[in-house]
C-alpha cells in the first residue's frame, strides 16, 4: 500500500482493548447491577473493577498519571460504556473532568473525576487572594459531584484561564438527577479557597472551547452506543414475541420501526466514530464533525427511542424490562452539554459561513 | 367515514362556564402538581368533590346515581380536567369505562350494587385484560375461569393492570370454555373481582422510572360467585369489543402534553416569544383546535345514535402521535435538561411527559392496531 | 328544541345547491376537460355552464348582482371545486374579487372577477387626478387575470381604501403559473387611470384583513375538497391494485398511508367548515378559527400529498392518471393567500396573546 | 449491519480536485438550468466530455474502454456531479447499471460491442422492467419471449421506462419459459433491444406536470437474435436482483435536493441568516454529512468484496426520505408560491423539487420494499 492508497483519516481503535472493555462491561452492567445503581446514584463495585484494569484514563498521557492510548480509544470505550448504560462517570474522567487536570497540570486522583460543564445559569467567580484562588457561586448539573473525588472547574480569573481542583466535600451538593436517574446536582460553592497545589493556569486560549467539544464527543459516542444496544434488543424483542401467531417482527408497521431504528444508530455510530478520528488530530479542528456528530445523533436519539418503544409496546415501559436503561440515558444525554437547538445552530453557522459554494466540500470534509 | 361539524348550545357553554369556575376555584395555577391527561395521580377527595358536583358517572342513569349526560357534557368536563392537569386517576376508568360497561352488559343487580358509589367518586376500578402473552391479540388470553359450586374459580395473571394497588375491583376476562373450532372470539367472559379476594395476589411492575403504575395481578383460584359473571356468560368478547370503542377518540388522547405548551407559556408570560416559540405555538394550537372539532364531533355523534367506529380509532391515532410530536417540538425548542426533581413546575412536567410519553401510542389499543381498523373502514 | 339546545354555531348550507353543483361539477370537470385546461389555462366552457347556473356569485347580494346565500354556502361550494380540480375562478369571482367590488358598490361583471392578492413584491401606487385614479406599479401572482373580465385592486390612497376594476386590456400581463399550471401572472399597471365609474371608495378601515381573511378562507376550503377527493381516489386505487397477489390496501404500510391521508382530509374538511360557519357570523371576528384552519390545512397538504403519492407509486407521477391534478394544486394552493409560516405565526400570536390561562378557551373557542 | 468508518485516500482526494475543477470550469455556477441529482437532462456532450475525462465506465474493464475504477472512485465522481446539478442524464443508466450487467452477466461479444461506446458516453440505455400490472412484484411480468429462427419474438408492454425516446436501446425482463411449479423467479430471461426495432412503439408517458419522461414501449413481435439475450437464458431474475442491489445506497439516494440548499444560501449568501434558516441548514447539513460517510462506507466495503445489500438499502431508504424531507423544511421556511416559470433558479429549483419529490422513494424500488430487504437482515 503506497501513501496515496492509505485513508487520511485513521479511525483504528485497540483491538484488545475493545475486547477486554466489552467483556468486562458485559459481565459487569448486568440488568440488576444497573438497575441498582439508580438508588445510589452510580455503581462503586463497577468503577472498581473498570479502575482496576485502568479503563477510566485512557487516552489521558501516561506522564500525567492516565493509561495511554489514543482519544479514538476512549471514545470507542464510552461508546461500549453507552451501550451497557454503565452507570459511572467515564467520559467524565477520561474526556473532560480527567483531561482538564491533566491539561493544567494538577493531580489526577485515584477516583472519578468530574467537571462543571457550564450552564447558562452557572454563576461560579474566582479571584486571586494571595496564591490561593478563592471561588463563589453555583455551578449547575455537574455529573456525579457527590461520587466523583474530585470536580474539575474552569474558570477565567484576570483574563486567565485557571483549572481548579475541586474537592466534594469543599462545596454544597444538593442532588438533582436526570431522567435517567443519574446524579446531576447543583454545586454551591461559598468561597472556597482552593490552594495552590490545587490550582493551575491553562496556556491554551481556546480550553474552554475543547472543553464543550470533548464534552458534547463524550455524549454522542455513549448516545451511539445505546442506540446501537437499543437497535439490537428490539430487533431481539420483536423476534421473539408473538402477536396473531406469528413473530411481530414479520408485521410491516413494526418492520418499519426496527429499519428507521436501525437507521438512526448507524448514523450515530458513524457520526461518532468519524467525529473522534477528526478529534484525535484536533479537536478545535474538529468543531465541523463533533458538532454535526453531535447534531445528528440527539435527533436520532429522539425518533429512535419513539421507534424502540413502539415496537417493545407495554413491556418497554416497565423497571422490570431493560428498554429504559437506554432510552432514559438517551433522553437525558441529548440535553447533556449543550442542546439540540444549539448544535444544530452552530453547525448552520458553519455550514452558512462556509456558503453556497463551500457547503458541499464542508459536508464531505 | 364523516365527521359532521358541531358546536356547543348554550346550556353546553353554561356547563363548561362552571367547570372552568369550579377548576379555578378547586386548581389555582401553581396550588397542584399538574398533571399530564388521563396518567394524573390519585385523589378520592378530588374524586368525590367532583361527583358531589354532578360531574361522575355523567354517562350512567339516574335512577343509578348517574345523570343522563350526554356523551358532549362528558366532552366537555373531561377537556376541562384534562387541560387542567386535574388529579382524576381515582374515578377515571370507573367513571369513563367500568360503569359503562356495567350498565350496558351488567345484570340489575351488578348495576344497583356498583352504579351508585361509582357516581360518587367512592369506587375505583381496574382493568383486567392483558397478559403477558397476549397484548393487543386479546382474544388468546389465557386465564381461566372454571366452574365451581355457586361460581367460579379463576387461575391465571393479569399484567399492566393501571391503579389495581389502590383500587377496589377490576374486570376480568377469562375463557370459560376451551377453544373448539378455532373460533377464538367465543367462550370469553369477564368478571368483576374483588381485588382484596382470597388467592389474589398483586405485585406491582413499577413503570420505567420507579414509580408505582402498573401491576401484575396472580390468580389462584380465585373464587368469583355466579352473580359477578359480568352480564351474560360468553360474551366477554363483544363486551371488550365495545369497551376498546369507549376508549377512543376522546381529549384524553390528544390532550396529554397539553400542559407542557401551557406551563411554557406561562414561563415566558409577558415576555415576547421568538420566531421559533411563536411557530411551535401556532402550529400546536391550529392542530388542537383542528382535532377538537373532530373529536367533539365524534362525541356529538354518538349522542345522535350513530356509531363513529372508524372516526374514532383516526381521532385516536393522529392524537395520540399528536400528543408526542408537540413534546418533541417542545424539547427541540428549549434550553433545558429535563429533570424529575427541578424546582420549576414546567420542567417536571416536561419529565414526566419525557418518561410517559412513549405509553401515549400504546396504552389502550397500540396505533398499528387502530390504523387497521380505520383503514378497514375507510372502504365503505 | 329550546334555544339552550341549539348548538351557537350554524353549519348548515343548503342542500339542493350543494347537489346540483355536486352534479354539475362531476360532469363537466372530467379528467379529460381538467387536463385540456392546464393548455388555457382555464376552461372557459366549465365557466360557462356553472355561470348559467350563478354559482360564481353565491353568497353576494342579490342586489349588487350577486346570486345570493350565505358565505357558508360559497365555501362549499368552493370545496366542492377544489374535490372537482375544477379549473376556473370561483374562489376570485365569490369570496374576493367580486366581494370586493360589491363592497365597494360598483358593478359585478358577467364573467370572472379576480383580486390582487397583495405580496410582499408587489408595487402598486394610487394617485388622484381629478375624479379619475392613476395606478402604477406591479402586482404579483394574480390569479387568472388574463381570463378575467376584471381585477379587483384595493389600494390606499391619501389615508382612505379605495377599490378600482381594472380591465385586463388596461395592464400588461405576463404569465406565469403556479405548480399546477395555473395562471398566476405578474400585472404589469403603467399609469392606467381607472375613471370614477370604476372607482370606489370602501368604508370599512380594516376591509384588507377582510380580503385577506377571505382569500385564505377560499384556498382552506379548496384544499380541504382536493384532500377529501385525494383520499378517496387513494382508498380506491389501492383496493383495485395487486401486488404479490393481493389489494396493496391489505399491506400494512399502505394502510399507513391511507389512515394519515383520511385524517388529513378530515382536520382540513372541519376545519374549513368550522373556519366558514365563524366567518359567517363575522369575518374579521374569525381571525382566530380562519388563521387556525390554513395554518392546519397547509401542513396536511404537505403530509397528504405524501402519503398519497406514496400510495400510488410510479402511477401517480404521470400526467395521464388524475391523483396530479389534486396534488399539484394542493401544492400550490398552500402557498398562495400568505405563506405556511405566515399563518402558522398568526396563530402563534394570538396563541401568545390569549397567554396561559387563555390558550384552552381559544383553542375551544 | 456494520457500516465500516472510511476516509478519502490522497489520491481519492486529488481525484475530488480534479473532477471539482472540471465542474467548476464547465459549469461555473449561473451558466446551466442545475438539475436535481440523477433526475437531470439529457446533454449527450457533456456526457462525452465526461467520459473524455475518464469518468464514465469507471466501473468497467479497460479492455473495453473502461477505467477499472473502484467503488469509491466512482462515488467521488458522482457526488460531485449530483451536488452541481450536471446535466448527467444521457450517460447515467448505461454507466451505473447496465454497463455493470453486460460486463457482469453478458457474453463477450455484449461487451466488446456495448461497453466500449457506453464509456465514450455515446450509448444511452434504458430499462424495462416495470409493467402496467407488475410494479415492486417483478416476477409477475407478462412480456413473452417466444423462440424463432436464430432468435426471439418479443410481445408485451413496459411501462415507467424513463429515456426511452432519448435512448439508444433498453434491456427488457420477459419471461420466456412459463410458470410450472409455482416458482416465479424461474424461466425469466433479459434482452438487449434496438429501441429503433420494428415491431417496437414508444409512447411518451408524460410526467404529472406535462414533461416528457415516462415511456410506455409496446413490443409486438419484435425480433431478438439469440446473440442479444443478456448472457444465460432463463437467469433474468438472478440479474435483476443484482441490477436492484446496484442502484441502491450511493450518494443518488440523498442529494437529489442538495442543490434546492446550496441555491437557497446563495440567495441569501452575504446576509446574516435568521434563527430557523440556520437551524434548518444546520439539521440538514449534519444529516448529509454523516448520511454520505455511511454512504461512502457502503463503497468501500463494495471495493473490499463485501456484499453491503442490507447497509444499502438501509441507506436508500433513508436518504430518499431525507430529500424529501430537506424540500418540506425548505417549503416551510421560505415565503415564496412555487413557479416552474420563475425568473429565479432557486425558485425553479423548489418548484421542480415538489413536483418530481414523491418519486425520491418509489423510483429503483419503493421504501415499503426496501424495509423488508433490510429488515429481514438486520436479524443477522
Amino acid at each position: 500500500m503506497t501513501a496515496t492508497d492509505t485513508p487520511e483519516m485513521d479511525f483504528s481503535v485497540d483491538p484488545l482493548l475493545i475486547d477486554s472493555v466489552t467483556r468486562l462491561l458485559s459481565d459487569t452492567c448486568t440488568f440488576d447491577a444497573v438497575q441498582a445503581a439508580e438508588e445510589a446514584g452510580w455503581a462503586p463495585e463497577i468503577w472498581q473493577s473498570v479502575a482496576e484494569a485502568g479503563y477510566p484514563w485512557i487516552g489521558l498521557p501516561v506522564e500525567a498519571g492516565g493509561s495511554g492510548g489514543t482519544l479514538r480509544d476512549a471514545v470507542e470505550v464510552i461508546r461500549l460504556a453507552g451501550a451497557h448504560a454503565a452507570p459511572i462517570p467515564l467520559a467524565e474522567t477520561m474526556l473532560t473532568g480527567g483531561w482538564l487536570l491533566t491539561e493544567a497540570g494538577l493531580e489526577l486522583p485515584d477516583g472519578p473525576v468530574t467537571v462543571v460543564p457550564g450552564t447558562s445559569a452557572d454563576t461560579l467567580e474566582g479571584r486571586l487572594d494571595g496564591a490561593d484562588l478563592v471561588i463563589n457561586g453555583d455551578a449547575h448539573r455537574v455529573p456525579w459531584a457527590g461520587q466523583a473525588d474530585r470536580i474539575a472547574v474552569l474558570i477565567p480569573v484576570r483574563g486567565a484561564q485557571m483549572v481548579a481542583s475541586v474537592l466534594p466535600g469543599e462545596v454544597v451538593i444538593a442532588s438533582m438527577a436526570n431522567v435517567a436517574g443519574e446524579p446531576r446536582p447543583t454545586v454551591h460553592v461559598r468561597d472556597v479557597r482552593i490552594p495552590i497545589d490545587r490550582v493551575a493556569p491553562v496556556d491554551h486560549p481556546r480550553v474552554g472551547d475543547q472543553l464543550r467539544l470533548r464534552g458534547a464527543l463524550g455524549r454522542t459516542a455513549a448516545m451511539a452506543g445505546a442506540l446501537e444496544a437499543m437497535s439490537r434488543l428490539t430487533v431481539d424483542y420483536t423476534d421473539q414475541r408473538h402477536q396473531f401467531g406469528r413473530p411481530v417482527s414479520r408485521f410491516q408497521a413494526v418492520q418499519q420501526h426496527l429499519v428507521w431504528g436501525a437507521q438512526d444508530a448507524a448514523l450515530a455510530s458513524m457520526a461518532a466514530t468519524v467525529a473522534a478520528a477528526h478529534a484525535e488530530v484536533d479537536v478545535l479542528g474538529a468543531g465541523f464533525q463533533i458538532a454535526a456528530a453531535r447534531a445528528v445523533t440527539e435527533e436520532v436519539a429522539s425518533t429512535a427511542t419513539r421507534w424502540a418503544h413502539q415496537a417493545h409496546g407495554a413491556m418497554g415501559m416497565t423497571q422490570e424490562y431493560a428498554l429504559h436503561h437506554l432510552s432514559r440515558r438517551l433522553w437525558s444525554w441529548r440535553h447533556e452539554f449543550a442542546t439540540p437547538g444549539e448544535w444544530r445552530s452552530a453547525v448552520g453557522r458553519m455550514a452558512e459561513a462556509a456558503g453556497p459554494d463551500g457547503l458541499y466540500p464542508l459536508i464531505a470534509s | 367515514m364523516r365527521f359532521a361539524p358541531t358546536s356547543l348550545t348554550a346550556a353546553e357553554r353554561e356547563l363548561q362556564r362552571e367547570v372552568r369556575t369550579f377548576l379555578a376555584e378547586e386548581l389555582p395555577p401553581g396550588s397542584y402538581e399538574r398533571a399530564l391527561g388521563m396518567g394524573a395521580g390519585n385523589n378520592p377527595e378530588f374524586s368525590k368533590r367532583l361527583a358531589a358536583r354532578g360531574w361522575v358517572g355523567m354517562a350512567l342513569p339516574t335512577a343509578y346515581g348517574g345523570h343522563d349526560r350526554t356523551a358532549v357534557d362528558r366532552f366537555i368536563v373531561v377537556e376541562e380536567l384534562l387541560s387542567h392537569g386535574a388529579p382524576i386517576g381515582y374515578h377515571w376508568v370507573a367513571d369513563r369505562q367500568t360503569g359503562s360497561i356495567i350498565n350496558r352488559f351488567g345484570t340489575d343487580a351488578q348495576r344497583e350494587r356498583f352504579l351508585p358509589p361509582i357516581c360518587r367518586g367512592e369506587l375505583g376500578f381496574s382493568i383486567g385484560m392483558s397478559e403477558p402473552d397476549s397484548g393487543s391479540d386479546l382474544a388468546s388470553v389465557s386465564t381461566r375461569g372454571t366452574r365451581t359450586d355457586g361460581g367460579w374459580l379463576l387461575n391465571g395473571t393479569k399484567v399492566w393492570t393501571s391503579g389495581a394497588h389502590e383500587n377496589d375491583w377490576f374486570v376480568v376476562l377469562c375463557r370459560t370454555t376451551p377453544i373448539e373450532d378455532g373460533n377464538k372470539h367465543q367462550g370469553l367472559s369477564q368478571f368483576l373481582v374483588d381485588l382484596a379476594s382470597p388467592g389474589l395476589e398483586i405485585n406491582g411492575i413499577p413503570f420505567l422510572d420507579g414509580s408505582p403504575g402498573f401491576n401484575e395481578v396472580v390468580m389462584t383460584d380465585v373464587f368469583v360467585p355466579d352473580e359477578l359473571v359480568l352480564g351474560e356468560l360468553g360474551m366477554g368478547w363483544a363486551q371488550n369489543t365495545s369497551e376498546l370503542a369507549y376508549e377512543r377518540g376522546g381529549p384524553d388522547r390528544w390532550l396529554s402534553t397539553y400542559g407542557v405548551v401551557e406551563e411554557f407559556l406561562r414561563l415566558h408570560d409577558g415576555s415576547r416569544l421568538g420566531t421559533r416559540a411563536v411557530q411551535l405555538l401556532g402550529w400546536a394550537t391550529a392542530r388542537w383546535w383542528a382535532l377538537r372539532n373532530l373529536s367533539l364531533s365524534v362525541a356529538r355523534m354518538i349522542d345522535d345514535g350513530q356509531a363513529p367506529a372508524v372516526e374514532s380509532a383516526l381521532v385516536k391515532e393522529m392524537g395520540t402521535r399528536f400528543e408526542q410530536d408537540v413534546l418533541q417540538a417542545v424539547l427541540d425548542l428549549v434550553d433545558l435538561e429535563p429533570s424529575p426533581d427541578s424546582a420549576s413546575l414546567f420542567e417536571r412536567l416536561v419529565s414526566a411527559a419525557v418518561l410517559t410519553g412513549p405509553s401515549f401510542t400504546i396504552r389502550g389499543g397500540t396505533i398499528e392496531i387502530l390504523r387497521s381498523v380505520a383503514s378497514k373502514g375507510l372502504r365503505q
